[in-house]
């Protein structure tokens, strides 16, 4: 079937003719955009905005600064690659690393079972960031250390919810967005349910959607036809993978092991409801309790921008440190730090502002 | 966001452990989340879990959404 | 530099290493005794040196050594700038505790690459540290040779116009050493790690070569980006032509790598005259190593300069960047 | 080799050093591409070419620091060979965590004897390694210049009845190394780290030059041993002749060391005819770092062949061996 | 004063007539006189004969395989670079250091109080070896640990007495021994008593000196004249720092510390009472209580012939393995070992047997 | 068996502590063995500890010894 990211690319500047503005919420869409450079064949019409989806970004200064503490008292801390170059006023897991402290990467949250036997007379925190996606992965690995009775094992918890987000973001009256592209991992987890309030109560198209490039073209090319025939609703061009109930056991997972809590949004600020906590049952697994950390949420750098760039009401080459006093090797803020940051994509994969 | 990768199973090793392969690579992965992994399974890994089971493509969705598109471009149905 | 703590950034061969060695060469550099920063460097006596140093974790990985890495990697900078692999020195430093066997089977490697490139072991050193002030060993090699060609190969020989070739399927030498450290198994996948000299010195005779340079650290990507940024032109890529492997690309789609950033050990970028490109291409060919060989895109004066920019699959343009930092595995 | 582990007794310089090394160069040599035994290699050309590996603990010492240390090692290297210092490659590995601006201290003296020398960096490289994967840093250096002699300067040039000499006070790099490790502070010892060949070069002239060796690991001891067992000669010593300064003979005496066998950085012992011994001797003084050059001893036929002997202060003989192993501070 | 070493050999080759044997009894005095190569410059009628006055030499096989065995079990073991290389069929500390286990040199006993802070969470040992001048360091060490209550160290306790050797050697009908040189450094502690069994029981000439090699020859020269006149004594020719009475401050720790015990020496076999043994109220300091060690006498090497040449019945040239199987790199003995030890000195400095 | 190395007493730093040298050797070392202890004594050190103090030479038992000897060699006396 001849269904091509460049034939798509061709149709979608076809069908759209009123000018729109599309929120891709999710960092992975982000990056995916800039490195196929879907911008440059958009047609003019169609504005993308970068939404709050990377978890670098919005993990809080304080959670961060949580975690170095926790190194800087002699644990192991285990984290996702993604988060090692994150600043904060300590510095970051990579910087405390290079100090000989014990930051490790690892791949999937399981391996921090191994690490736990490993180094069996210390403490080892799993540093849990990550959206609905990755937070099932941080259950099972709570619920299997539960099992084995594992006691020098906790996890710092900071994961966070999307829908608020997202909610918050479609009720913004300033940011007057024609639609969302919707997360096709995280939809994977919740299906459509939590996400239909995007028509159904703000009137928005909501289309979930792979992360290849002509998957991205499909999704925005939906959106554009739900506007072009007034008809918005949530749909799913991701195929079979999105089941419109989500995934059953990962659900069960989430709700065993955590309770919704509200939590700092780096640059945003506290979303009610949005972060998720571990439950009393599984409280001892607890680094926050077990260490008695309480989490200052963080301030935003000076001149940094991130909170309207992560909202989607500027665009990174908008902000003034931008490219001078703000680059990968010495971010300012989150945005630039990540791979998928909105900034650090601008800055690595954007021609607009250099030609 | 959250990147996942297909993997196809290769082999149970155990009560949500199973072994597979993404591409040219061989990995072990948790199948918590997933009822009934047999081996030849495509599922979705990200961290390390399977998150969903893939189902060999039914395009009839993807086509009809095709067909929309087209429609609303003007352009005459190829198929 | 902001940052006064060397991290692993600093070694991960793109932006910030840069930095790093700027620091550490501006001794030499404010006297006037600073190298360019070229492969080898090309001595009066028609002569060329180089050095490098070699930490590779595991020492033994698919598709080679640390042993064999070290006389590809010094034989593919001399070659790289048209000297042919004529002697080599190892200095060695061995962690106590380390089997001398393993040691001695790593020199069976480096002698037995030597042998086939008629490279000579013309000196050597050992020393031997205390247990944890090193992991495991650290060779460092340095090698020099007989420049074989009148013209000089380098960065300021590159013109607008010039064809960007690459001799062969990128990443191999990243994604083995990846493969290897994240205990992911990646069928059939080697490291490209071999010398470079019988399938460039072929090259030589051609009127239209420009410059040369094994792609190490870094990858193509850095290669291209210094290459951008020293000559103040133009490079755009098409991301189709570039040769990637099945197993290279499994492996960065599952670690959320960039196969342009991954390390080669026998693999070259050339900038080639447009009219010797094809002769080029059909010369490296002639290599069982360069059977991939392709042409991967072209330099010139557009903007933004001294930048390269990629065609991408869909038709897209975007931004090649040097890699920040250290690379490493992604979830997200 | 009985033992297959190395051992910092496989690191000292001594009889271990030398197995060691003659197992890892076995590979190069069954192919007949290893090196000969000398501190720099002759080749083809008119030029010499070495390379070292340097790890200091400290790596800032008293009367020196880690880059001074490894641009003297490779211009001496290349000095005792007629060569003068003319290139230099550095190659560092650096551990994540060590400070960029500690790292360019060391090249900024490094820089500073290299323009002292009139020695140019052609060549560097930068690893950075995990924190704990190396003690802070490792400098490799490797130096290439132009042989100014037409005599070959090497073991093979030893006759009997040929002078020794020693270019200055024994033992004053490794006093003030162990000094530091120990923490026992030695008023007045400096390392000797210095470089030779102002020293050395004006001697090239002298028709009955025969070798010059720079003693670094294992000393003057080890250089005389290595040179006896080498040439077949016996070679014998007036205990009283050698220099020693009163700093070194001081903690030689707390630590329970032989000063023989304590590394010099600045120091070369010569083999010269007895025809130009004086004359050498003359020469050698007029440099203010040889003003203690002394004659310590001859070669000859006599037995034990290949061995060293030393006439005591006492007028008794005894032998003189090579370190066995690391040489650890003594309570007995 | 015109005493300098050639004059007193020139003297020494006048006044001897009659053929004597004698016997340094102490390491450091061999060493001295080889490497002064006072051998070549003695009458041929006086033969010098090396005893067992190496406390590396002595240390019996079972007991390095005690302190071999402690760093196995994770603890720090300190030691004197003397005790280093020294090997047994388990390694050495060396050997053991090389794969990273945690042996230390110290220069001085104290210095393992600072170990012990350093790793307070680890147990630190000292590997205490040596004669009468080595023990009080040790016997201080216990000391002041149990002053300051440190918790994390403790002693293996390996330290031997001189005189039981020196008088079983006295008494050998074997020997055959003119006299002894004695060693100067123990004497300083135990002053003259304890070796008055020399000329008392023995009536053999024991003359304490000094380790220089004008020291020596005048000490060799006293035990001449003592033959010649007929008149053997025990007499010191170290100036003032031995006295009679010995160091009464050292004595007394000694006494405070340890307790006599039988132990074996390394080639020779056990001699009664010639051991030091921490004594009751310090026995939560001694490491063979702590780790509950008991030490198995080890059996020599197979053709090592240490025990004769330690008792001086054989010079190392005569045992066959000496410069053969037996070398500094691979010493079969820990006479070949140590830079004090008979075959190793032989070895190094002995041109005897090479010309 | 036992090397020990002739001290300089520099300075006292405490009960049985003091700052002593070796030649051009610096060092602390321990004098729980000796008894007042003052700067400018002389003090033999084995294992970081003084383990006797060494007076200024006196001659005259040497004197004795050497003058012993001579007569038995049959030398006639220097002094
Ligand atoms: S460019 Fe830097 S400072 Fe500006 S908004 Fe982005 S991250 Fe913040
Ligand atoms: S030479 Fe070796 S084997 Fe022989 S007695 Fe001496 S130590 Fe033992
Ligand atoms: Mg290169
Ligand atoms: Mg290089
Ligand atoms: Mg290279
Ligand atoms: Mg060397
Ligand atoms: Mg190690
Ligand atoms: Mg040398
Ligand atoms: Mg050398
Ligand atoms: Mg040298
Ligand atoms: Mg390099
Ligand atoms: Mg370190």
């Amino acid at each position: 079937m001849p269904i091509n990211a460049p034939s798509v690319a061709e149709l979608l500047g076809k069908i759209s003719r009123t000018p729109l503005s599309v929120m891709e919420v999710c960092g992975t869409h982000t990056v995916s955009i800039f490195r196929s450079g879907i911008r440059s064949v958009l047609p003019p019409t169609l504005r993308l905005v970068s939404g709050p989806g990377c978890p670098v970004c919005v993990t809080d200064q304080g959670e961060i600064e949580a975690a170095l503490s926790l190194l800087d008292r002699g644990a192991v801390v285990a984290a996702y690659g993604d988060m090692f170059k994150v600043p904060c006023e300590g510095g970051s897991l990579a910087s405390k690393r290079s100090r000989g402290l014990d930051a490790r990467v690892v791949t999937g949250a399981m391996d921090v079972l191994s690490l736990a036997e490993e180094y069996s007379s210390r403490e080892v925190v799993f540093l849990g960031v990550g959206f609905e996606t990755t937070a099932p992965a941080t259950a099972a690995l709570v619920a299997e250390a539960a099992r084995r009775g594992i006691r020098n094992l906790s996890v710092l918890s900071f994961h966070k919810r999307t829908p608020p987000a997202v909610e918050l973001l479609a009720a913004d009256p300033d940011l007057r967005l024609s639609g969302f592209l919707l997360p096709g991992h995280v939809c994977v987890i919740l299906g459509h349910d939590p996400f239909r309030f995007l028509p159904e109560k703000y009137g928005l198209p909501g289309v979930i959607a792979g992360f290849e490039p002509d998957q991205i073209l499909l999704g925005l090319a939906d959106i554009v036809r739900q506007h072009e025939q007034g008809a918005p609703a949530l749909r799913s061009v991701y195929g079979k993978a999105v089941k419109k109930e989500g995934n059953p056991k990962a659900l069960g997972l989430l709700e065993e092991v955590f309770e919704h809590r509200d939590t700092a949004w780096r640059g945003i600020g506290t979303i009610p409801a949005s972060g998720l906590a571990l439950k009393r049952p599984y409280e001892s697994f607890d680094a926050e309790k077990r260490f008695g950390i309480s989490l200052r949420p963080g301030t935003p750098p000076a001149g940094c921008r991130c909170g309207e760039v992560l909202t989607g009401k500027i665009i990174p080459p908008e902000c003034p440190l931008f490219r001078s006093a703000c680059t990968p090797l010495s971010p300012v803020g989150p945005c630039m730090v990540s791979g998928e940051g909105t900034c650090g994509a601008y800055f690595r994969y954007f021609k607009g502002d250099r030609s | 966001m959250c990147l996942a990768v297909p993997h196809t199973i290769k082999e149970i090793l155990g009560e949500n452990r199973a072994l597979a392969s993404a591409g040219a690579v061989r990995t072990e992965i948790r199948t918590d989340l997933l009822d009934d992994v047999v081996p030849g399974d495509t599922v979705l890994v990200h961290a390390g879990f399977a998150i969903e089971k893939l189902s060999p493509e039914d395009s009839e969705e993807l086509k009809s959404l095709w067909d929309e598109l087209r429609a609303l471009a003007g352009e005459p149905y190829a198929h | 530099m902001k940052d006064t703590t060397v991290t692993l950034g600093h070694g991960s061969g793109g932006r910030q290493s840069a930095e790093l060695v700027s620091q550490l060469l501006d001794s030499f550099r404010k006297r006037n005794i600073g190298p360019e920063l070229e492969d080898a460097a090309l001595l009066p006596g028609g002569y060329a040196m180089t050095l490098d140093g070699f930490t590779v974790s595991p020492r033994r990985f698919p598709g080679g050594d640390i042993g064999h890495l070290c006389v590809c990697g010094c034989a593919n900078d001399l070659a790289v700038r048209g000297a042919s692999p004529d002697f080599l020195g190892i200095s060695l430093v061995l962690e106590e505790g380390l089997s001398s066997e393993e040691a001695a089977s790593y020199m069976e490697s480096a002698a037995s690459t030597c042998a086939r490139l008629g490279m000579t072991l013309a000196a050597g050193d050992t020393k031997v540290v205390p247990s944890g002030a090193v992991d495991g060993m650290i060779i460092t090699g340095c090698a020099f040779g007989r420049i074989r060609t009148a013209r000089t190969l380098s960065m300021t020989g590159i013109h607008e116009g010039d064809t960007l070739l690459v001799t062969t399927s990128i990443g191999r030498h990243g994604a083995a050493i990846a493969s290897a450290r994240f205990d992911l198994p990646v069928e059939g996948l080697l490291s490209d790690c071999a010398p470079l000299w019988p399938a460039l010195s072929p090259l030589l005779h051609l009127e239209g070569l420009r410059c040369m340079r094994d792609c190490t650290r870094g990858g193509l990507g850095t290669v291209l980006c210094e290459w951008a940024e020293a000559t103040g032109l133009h490079f755009s890529l098409d991301e189709d032509a570039i040769p990637v492997g099945f197993q290279v690309q499994s492996l960065c789609d599952v670690l959320g790598f960039d196969p342009l950033y991954m390390a080669c050990e026998g693999c070259a970028a050339l900038a080639v005259a447009p009219s010797d490109a094809d002769e080029a291409l059909r010369i490296l060919r002639q290599s069982p190593l360069c059977a991939d060989a392709a042409v991967i895109g072209r330099v010139s004066s557009a903007e933004p300069k001294g930048m390269v920019s990629m065609k991408t699959s869909i038709g897209g343009e975007r931004l090649v960047d040097m890699p920040w930092g250290e690379i490493l595995p992604r979830i997200c």
